[in-house]
């Protein structure tokens, strides 16, 4: 199998930006990244980076003040492609669900209150016509057996105001893996899990990609489960990919400045635990990026910064950072290659 | 369940018995009274002869009086003989019921299909042209009085046309399922006009306060299409002020369809209503009132409990 | 061949809907023609008087009693003889209060009724009363041998009126509550079998659908509006008009001090411009009255005509003072029409009265909220109308002194005893010309001192589809009355 | 405060139907306030000559059964129903708006007894209110807006309360509540506001039923009286066969100034809900 | 890692055997089925404290959180503040609990009226209780911002316009705006990124040490709880299983549960992944059908026979680490 029949889903340049009263504002910003084959892509950052509103864009699911461009294609099948951007609504419709998936973040409000928790896992395997109504009540139930939730023949029957907050985020997840999608798309799926739970989660999907070849973007703050499940991760940053790595090399030979601070803020329990954060907050802009958006919060930060947006550069084999000083900043000790 | 049935039934029996007390003083309290309205007002009935008939309608006896005697009849299921004519009231109602369950029904059921399926369609197209177009319409519609859309739909479907009769509930001689059904047809659908432009304007307002809710996102990620978003989707979170408008407008319309009636002779409840206001056949509207009533807090009764069913959410109490 | 006349008889003032009691009804006899007789009945001109189920009759010379000859060979549907019992037991009906008939007041000199023989009956008076064939031109007569075994209160509301039996030329068939009455032709009628075989009389509630219906052929005859002809009946449709017999006036509460004064009257009939409203919104089909009559007979030469007067209005106001009799405050205009020829009348009305700087504030009511104010005599000013024929007695209890309320219908308060002494000799007096006499003094009296503001008598139509031939309608107050020959019509 | 107000302006303002709905209803509005001073026939004056004329130089609407000029009878007539139309379903909307809001918040009792007296409302035949009120108060403009508008709440009050018993169930409410959000605070700030797209719907359509409500009124007593007319008495007059075909003028432009004052008031009813909405679907 | 919560401090809210179940729903022909969601817990929590709760998902920590807020009322047990009963709060006295005990709700979507932009939000506490003039009130808002590390472009934003981070920084800063006495955080930080997460501890930590904030920290991050907590309660179907100070569940805790769970926590370290077999086996049992005798014996590695029939009796409230299992019971730390 060529490299090239691997990539699932190829993003170049996307872009995706919103108006407001006050002004344009650039949520995404020229990212670009792939996901291969049975790969699980982490995106994690600072909160308000652009993480959902890049899988929104994807999804094709923004509200209409959002503006996207660039593209995003997707292997339907091998040697296959369709365009999750500039597709037609009724294509992207199509692939919807289908061949791309997506969990939400915010659990308690996507669902609808009006319908059964299996009403609603069903019909995301019968609107694509996979199975009859029957067939998918059944798979309804196993799909919840599966995200561990007990009891599921009462669950079932149940509305999403008489579950937990995590058992509704398990129902989400139950349903965009419903139709075991090319690519699934999991916007924090386990905030709102215990650790049992989001282990067997993660199991969860490990083995469905193992199984269907699926490729998951995994979008989550919890660096311990990124290490858990990620092949790669994309570190994000005011709209930009800021850095991007095997899992090994973002959590033993990070690059850029943020990607740094955000592992040195993970609690690490001991007698005398410290969390410290990174000092400083995101400045928010309109209009276009014209410098580095950590700029403002760097200790290394110097006018080019200030005054040039940095271009993404390759640090090793599959590792890149947008930084303008990354070689004189980067410790010695952990070294570019591992 | 079952303790919310009970009650509510419990609580409705006073209510039918205020509703009751209050039209019957209302009623005695309006203008003119039932021996001024036996005879037109250039026909001459003497002294003596209003008298006769006054006490034979026992109108000689003092009104909480008449009210007890009148609940005593009803108590033994009947509900009095109209002073027109001697006929007892309960039959000429039962006689009525079929023609304005029928007119109420189709008119009804008609305006809430396509009443329903205009506002879907409306809100799909929100501010593009169908959009304008039906709204345009529906206000043609909801300002067209009845008498008018009724007239011109004779002028054009019966006389110009020839595709229904003028009016009536059967034709004489006739009294088969078709033949009814053929002469529902126009008061019917005049009937549906109103009602569809008030229903889409209602279930267009409601799908496009429910379009912007998350959960219709999660219905486009799952791969549904805008057809089914809105019916699965965002359709049955607007199903309850929808409810509403069908279930008020149904208990408005049993008796209210007057100028419908009128206008295709149609027997229906509302016309003998008029009769019985006419004539100030006391025994008669009250009748009437009652059935009303009775039919009205079932009604209220039924959406309430359909919103339960609709929302689990609501729970009755 | 089955020939089917269906019509809508109840439509328009003449009907009555669904009220089938001859007795206590009040209009509908155009159709309860159809299948009962009355002894007397007009022509359709209404000139004259003939016998139905009577043949002849007479008053005694002392005019103490009234006998009257009836038909020979006349049979009810059911086959039983038609006789003078079945005569005097209608009668008794009218007069006994419990029927609460309508008619009991035209039969108040009677004061027996007496069988002088299968074919005649005869009335014992108190007092001569010439309006007597006229009065009975109402009454149809019914079946004792069917109906003596009911009291007259269990009667009046009996169920039998929906199966009745008579001796008219359609026999009752079929009731359809709500929907219509179907007659059938009775083979026996003593004038003849009718031509056709059915007679149907379908209920419209409002005259419009009639008129539509007729147009589109679905009916055969249909009472029609000024309105209905003037958008043109339907080229199918043949339309018939005639004076309506009902006189419109602007009556005024006697007994209110502001209109004592016959001056104030003359003034307001001066102010209305009655030739134009005749014209303009009658489109010609009305005729301006200036007396309570209006058969051309009882019209003398030298009433006053009362023509548009503005200045001669002003000034009878000024001399009888009327800006102290009332001061300024506007006067309500009572009426139960509800028409909107009615409603552009009385807007004209309001604007005439206007000019003369009479204030007048319309207020329209249904008809027993009208009489339940004015039999209270809470009112000032009403817009009416009043059947006034065809004979002139028919007027005596609106306007008599002695039919004041509470006892009577002289609603208007009116207590002129000139007007009183000549209703009274009208009544007493058989001789034609002599009677005719009397009625046009009455006439230049209620001219001269207008009771009632007097405006017009306006047409009233009736339009039968062109298939129809022999048929006979005229308008008259109440439906009826008249000798239309059913049996005659035929429908090609 | 006063920026979301500005943001719920320029919003309105990009809503073009609110706009032109705005406009419209503005100079129907100003036309008819100023009918007497702009057209200078008096709409009550009879023509006895000049009866039923077509539309014509003279008279641009032409004229009716009496001879009154159109136009200016038109106009007139709109002062009549703009005020009947807009104070009586504003009265309607207070009420139902207030007692649903109370009935579907607290539930309970409270809801039953609201509820029980909305059934009664809903049952009490119409006519008999309407017939005693009449007798009662006489006739008048204001007791017209009065009795309409006391009989035209229970729809809203029922729209408004069904609304309300869901979003009562929402954790925003829960939320404020801890805040220490009072009852009065929740239906104003948190529960109300989501029944905008019912009071607007509710709003336009009442309106049209409370003018042609009145014209039904004026034959107890009630409405407006002659030699007055009302949007809805012009209409009426097409009962009349012959008006309706062959003297359209008469009635028509009343039924076109119904329909285009109601469609400006709901667009901009719709303008309105769209600003308030912030997730509306279009800018 | 602060101050360690003095012996005599003021008990400032407590527990006290509280039950509560939700009713299921009803339909015609058949009753509804309850949900025991909170099952006979007690604790009480000082003046100054941090408890942490943490839980399978279900167990019922959202539902503690509610009945300590007064949106459920308990069936049975009370719940006092300050000594005295929640539910005898009226008047005033409610006024002033709604302003000490503030809470942060774990969906910050659902919390925040989608009508109101951020600043409508943020200023309802101030408005409800007449706190400031509009410009103060502007000015606390902003510093509250600050403090929640957001920018002031957001006030005039709608919520749909945030991310879910923010979001939920603007439901912290709501629940601070008051100064509470009392916070209860649920899940308050899972949608932040570490390094934002590390600022609102640290800001919780230092709000506590400065005005003596009493915390429930209700979290799956048990990283950050270990860190965060001086106590930690730890739940399973509704019924507390072991309620242990910070040092005690350092080393794993003593409640079979309790070592399930944090053998399951996932480290930091993609060369330390969890396998399969370290998972807790079996699968969580129906609340609506909870297992007689203790509760976790279905999943329990040591359950014997006992376990199955015998419910474990309650601890002592005194004890300061109780644990709730037969085997441990009696030789409580
Ligand atoms: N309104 C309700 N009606 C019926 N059952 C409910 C309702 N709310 C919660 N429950 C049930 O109560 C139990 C406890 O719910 P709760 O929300 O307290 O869990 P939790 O510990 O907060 O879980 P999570 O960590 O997943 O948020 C669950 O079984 C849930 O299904
Ligand atoms: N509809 C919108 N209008 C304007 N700005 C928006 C809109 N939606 C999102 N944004 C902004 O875009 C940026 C990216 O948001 P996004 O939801 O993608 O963040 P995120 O990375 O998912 O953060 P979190 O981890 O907190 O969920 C944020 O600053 C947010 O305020
Ligand atoms: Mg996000
Ligand atoms: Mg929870």
């Amino acid at each position: 199998m060529s490299d090239e029949t691997q990539i699932i889903l190829d993003v170049q340049q996307l872009r995706t930006s919103f108006a407001t009263p006050a002004g344009t504002v650039v949520a995404v910003s020229d990212i670009s990244f792939q996901v291969r084959q049975g790969e699980t892509l982490a995106i994690v950052g600072e909160s308000g980076c652009g993480k959902s509103v890049t899988s929104f864009s994807l999804m094709g699911l923004l509200a209409s003040n959002a503006v996207t461009t660039g593209k995003a294609r997707l292997q339907i099948a091998t040697g296959e492609y369709a365009d999750l951007i500039r597709g037609s609504e009724a294509a992207k419709q199509a692939l919807r669900g289908k061949a791309v998936s997506m969990i939400f973040q915010e659990p308690m409000t996507s669902l609808n209150p009006l319908q059964t928790v299996a009403d609603q896992i069903a019909e995301a395997i019968t609107v694509h016509g996979v199975a009859g109504k029957k067939a998918a009540q059944e798979k309804a139930l196993q799909l919840l057996k599966l995200v561990g939730i007990s009891d599921p023949e009462t669950r079932a029957k149940q509305y999403p105001h008489q579950l937990s907050g995590g058992m509704r985020q398990r129902v989400m997840i139950a349903i965009a893996l419903a139709c075991e999608p090319r690519l699934l798309i999991a916007d924090e799926p386990t905030t709102a899990l215990d650790v049992t739970i989001q282990a067997q989660i993660l199991q969860l999907i490990r083995e469905l990609q193992q199984a269907t070849g699926m490729g998951v973007i995994f979008i989550t703050h919890d660096m311990g489960v990124v290490a858990q499940i990620a092949d790669r991760v994309a570190v994000m940053y005011g709209g930009h990919i800021v850095e991007s790595g095997t899992v090994a090399q973002i959590f033993q030979a990070p690059v850029h400045p943020y990607t740094r601070g955000l592992l040195a803020a993970i609690p690490r329990p001991g007698p005398d635990a410290v969390l410290s954060g990174i000092p400083g907050q995101v400045e928010s802009v309109t209009g276009e990026h014209r410098q580095c958006r950590f700029a403002n919060r760097c200790e290394h930060a110097s006018s080019l910064c200030h005054q040039q947006l940095p271009k993404v550069t390759p640090v090793a084999p599959q590792h890149t950072v947008a930084c303008h000083h990354w070689r004189h900043t980067t410790p010695q000790s952990t070294g570019v290659a591992i | 369940m079952w303790t919310y049935l009970l009650n509510r039934l419990a609580v409705n029996i006073p209510t039918l018995f205020a509703i009751l007390v209050v039209v019957f003083v209302l009623m005695n309290m309006a203008p003119g009274d039932p021996v001024d309205a036996f005879v037109p007002p250039t026909a001459v009935l003497t002294d003596q002869q209003k008298e006769v008939l006054r006490h034979e309608l026992g109108l000689d006896q003092p009104l909480p009086l008449r009210f007890v005697s009148w609940l005593q009849q009803v108590a033994h299921g009947e509900l009095g003989l109209r002073y027109k004519d001697g006929s007892p009231v309960l039959q000429e109602i039962a006689r009525r019921a079929v023609p304005t369950g029928l007119l109420t029904v189709a008119g009804l059921g008609m305006g809430a299909l396509l009443g329903v399926l205009t506002g879907l369609i409306s809100a799909r197209a929100y501010r593009r042209w169908p959009d304008h177009v039906l709204s345009v319409l529906a206000y043609i519609s909801i300002s067209s009085p009845a008498f008018l859309v009724g007239i011109i739909a004779m002028y054009v479907f019966a006389l110009q046309l020839g595709w229904f009769p003028s009016g009536g509930y059967t034709d004489p001689g006739d009294e088969s399922w078709r033949n009814i059904l053929y002469h529902l047809a126009m008061p019917a659908m005049v009937l549906s006009l109103q009602f569809i432009g008030i229903l889409m304007r209602y279930t267009r307002a409601g799908l496009l306060e429910t379009m912007s809710q998350d959960y219709v996102r999660t219905a486009r990620a799952k791969g549904l299409n805008p057809q089914q978003v809105l019916f699965r989707h965002a359709f049955p979170n607007t199903l309850i002020p929808i409810i509403t408008v069908i279930g008020a407008n149904f208990s408005a319309l049993i008796g209210g369809a007057v100028f419908i009636e009128t206008v295709f002779s149609w027997p229906g409840m509302g016309m003998l209503f008029l009769d019985g206001i006419e004539s100030r056949d006391y025994p008669l509207i009250m009748g009437i009132t009652l059935v009303m009533a009775v039919v009205i807090l079932f009604i209220n009764m039924l959406t309430d409990l359909i919103y339960s069913r609709i929302d689990p959410r609501i729970t009755l109490r | 061949t089955d020939t089917v006349f269906t019509g809508a008889f109840d439509v328009g003032p003449q009907g009555n809907p669904q009220k089938f009691n001859p007795l206590t009804a009040s209009a509908g006899f155009g159709f309860y023609n159809k299948y009962f007789n009355t002894l007397t009945l007009y022509d359709p001109a209404f000139q004259k008087i003939s016998g139905d189920l009577a043949e002849s009759w007479s008053f005694s010379k002392d005019g103490k009693s009234f006998t009257i000859k009836l038909r020979k060979g006349v049979r009810w549907h059911d086959g039983a003889p038609f006789t003078a019992a079945d005569v005097k037991f209608t009668l008794g009906l009218i007069k006994d209060p419990d029927m609460a008939s309508v008619f009991a007041v035209r039969f108040a000199d009677v004061v027996n009724i007496r069988v002088a023989d299968e074919q005649t009956v005869v009335l014992e008076l108190l007092n001569m009363d010439a309006s007597l064939p006229d009065a009975l031109t109402n009454v149809m007569i019914l079946p004792n041998h069917l109906l003596s075994k009911f009291t007259a209160k269990e009667l009046r509301t009996s169920d039998w009126w929906k199966t009745p039996v008579g001796t008219g030329p359609f026999k009752w068939n079929k009731y359809v509550p709500d929907q219509y009455v179907e007659l059938l032709a009775n083979p026996d009628y003593f004038r003849g079998k009718p031509k056709i075989n059915r007679l149907v009389n379908r209920y419209f509630k409002d005259s419009s659908s009639a008129a539509i219906a007729l147009a589109a052929g679905e009916i055969n005859y249909s009472y029609l509006t000024q309105d209905q002809i003037r958008d043109g009946a339907g080229k199918n449709v043949q339309v018939i008009s005639g004076q309506s017999m009902v006189l419109n006036y602007i009556g005024l509460n006697n007994q209110d001090p502001r209109f004592k004064d016959v001056r104030v009257r003359q003034a307001l009939l001066y102010a209305i411009d009655r030739a134009a409203i005749v014209k303009n919104i009658y489109k010609g089909s009305a005729v301006a009255s200036n007396c309570v009559l209006s058969s051309q007979k009882y019209i003398p030469q030298d009433v006053n005509s009362y023509d548009l007067n503005l200045s001669k209005a002003k000034a009878l106001l000024e001399e009888a003072g009327w800006s102290k009799l009332n001061h300024g405050e506007p006067l309500e205009l009572l009426t139960y029409y509800n028409d909107q020829l009615s409603k552009d009348v009385v807007a004209s009305l309001q604007v005439m009265f206007g000019q003369i700087g009479v204030t007048v504030k319309p207020r329209f009511v249904d008809a027993p909220t009208y009489g339940q104010i004015v039999d209270a005599g809470k009112f000032s000013m009403v817009f009416a109308g009043a059947g006034n024929g065809p004979d002139p007695a028919s007027l005596m209890p609106l306007l008599h002194s002695s039919y004041a309320p509470p006892k009577g219908v002289n609603r208007m308060r009116v207590r002129i005893p000139e007007l009183d002494k000549l209703f009274d000799a009208g009544q007493a007096e058989t001789d034609d010309a002599k009677r005719n006499d009397v009625y046009r003094q009455l006439c230049r009296i209620t001219n001269q001192q207008l009771p009632w503001i007097p405006l017009w008598v306006a047409n009233r139509y009736g339009g039968y589809t062109k298939n129809v031939t022999n048929f006979i309608w005229t308008p008259s107050p109440g439906g009826g009355r008249y000798q239309d020959n059913p049996e005659n019509w035929t429908l090609r | 405060m006063s920026s979301v107000t500005a943001m719920r302006w320029q919003k309105f303002r990009k809503h073009r139907p609110a706009m032109a709905g705005l406009l419209i209803f503005g100079v129907i509005s100003l036309l008819c306030l100023c009918s007497g001073w702009l057209f200078h026939a008096d709409p009550n004056a009879i023509d006895l000559d000049a009866t039923l004329q077509a539309p014509g130089k003279l008279h641009w609407l032409g004229t009716d059964q009496t001879g009154r000029d159109m136009l200016a009878r038109t106009f007139a007539a709109g002062r009549v129903s703009l005020l009947v139309g807009v104070l009586s379903v504003s009265l309607a909307l207070v009420i139902g708006t207030f007692l649903g809001a109370l009935a579907g918040y607290f539930g309970g009792w409270i809801d039953n007894l609201i509820m029980r007296f909305v059934d009664m409302v809903m049952t009490f035949p119409p006519i008999i209110v309407l017939m005693t009120l009449a007798a009662v108060l006489g006739p008048g403009t204001e007791k017209t807006i009065v009795v309409i508008g006391l009989l035209s709440w229970p729809l809203i009050c029922r729209l408004v309360r069904a609304r309300i018993l869901t979003i009562r169930e929402m954790e925003y409410v829960a939320a404020a509540r801890t805040l220490g959000a009072g009852h009065t605070y929740l239906l104003l700030r948190h529960c109300l506001p989501n029944t905008m797209d019912v009071l607007v719907v509710s709003f336009s359509l009442g309106f049209v039923s409370a003018i042609m409500a009145e014209a039904g009124l004026s034959f107890l007593g009630l409405g407006v009286q002659l030699p007055d007319a009302s949007w809805g008495s012009l209409i009426s007059i097409a009962r009349e066969a012959s008006v309706l075909q062959q003297n359209p003028w008469i009635w028509l432009p009343s039924g076109i100034l119904i329909v285009l004052t109601a469609l400006s008031v709901n667009f901009i009813g719709d303008g309105l809900r769209q600003s308030f909405d912030p997730k509306s679907l279009k800018e | 890692m602060s101050a360690i919560v003095t012996g005599d401090a003021e008990i400032l809210l407590e527990f006290d055997q509280v039950s509560v179940s939700y009713a299921g729903k009803s339909s015609l022909f058949r009753p509804a089925r309850k949900v025991r969601a909170v099952n006979a817990v007690s604790f009480q929590l000082k003046q100054g404290e941090v408890l942490g709760i943490v839980g399978e998902s279900g167990s019922g920590k959202s539902t503690m959180a509610k009945l300590a807020m007064r949106m459920l009322k308990p069936e049975q047990g009370e719940i006092r503040y300050r000594g005295k009963a929640l539910a005898d709060y009226r008047g005033r006295d409610e006024n002033c609990l709604r302003k000490e005990i503030q809470m942060v709700f774990q969906d910050p979507n659902a919390s925040l009226n989608p009508r109101l932009t951020i600043e409508q939000s943020l200023r309802e506490p101030f408005y409800l209780h007449d706190l400031g003039s509009s410009i103060e009130q502007h000015e606390e808002i902003t510093r509250l911002l600050k403090l929640v590390g957001l920018p002031v472009s957001v006030l005039h934003r709608y919520p749909h316009e945030l991310s879910g981070g923010q979001k939920q920084r603007v439901v912290i800063a709501r629940a601070l705006a008051l100064q509470p006495k009392v916070l209860i955080a649920d899940e308050a930080v899972a949608a932040l990124d570490a390094s934002v997460k590390a600022q609102i501890i640290n800001l919780l930590l230092s709000l506590r040490e400065q005005l003596g904030l009493t915390i429930i920290f209700i979290s799956h991050d048990l990283p950050l709880v270990q860190i965060m907590c001086d106590r930690v309660l730890v739940l399973y179907l509704g019924q507390k299983m072991e309620l242990a100070s910070r040092a005690a569940i350092a080393s794993g805790g003593a409640h079979p549960y309790t070592r399930a769970l944090w053998a399951s926590s996932p480290v930091a370290d993609p060369s330390r992944r969890l396998q399969r077999e370290q998972l807790l086996q079996g699968e969580i049992p129906s609340p609506l059908a909870p297992p007689s005798g203790c509760v976790f014996h279905t999943r329990c590695p040591q359950a014997a026979a006992i376990c199955r029939e015998k419910p474990v009796s309650p601890p002592a409230q005194s004890d300061a680490h109780q644990v709730i299992c037969h085997f441990t019971q009696g030789n409580s730390v």
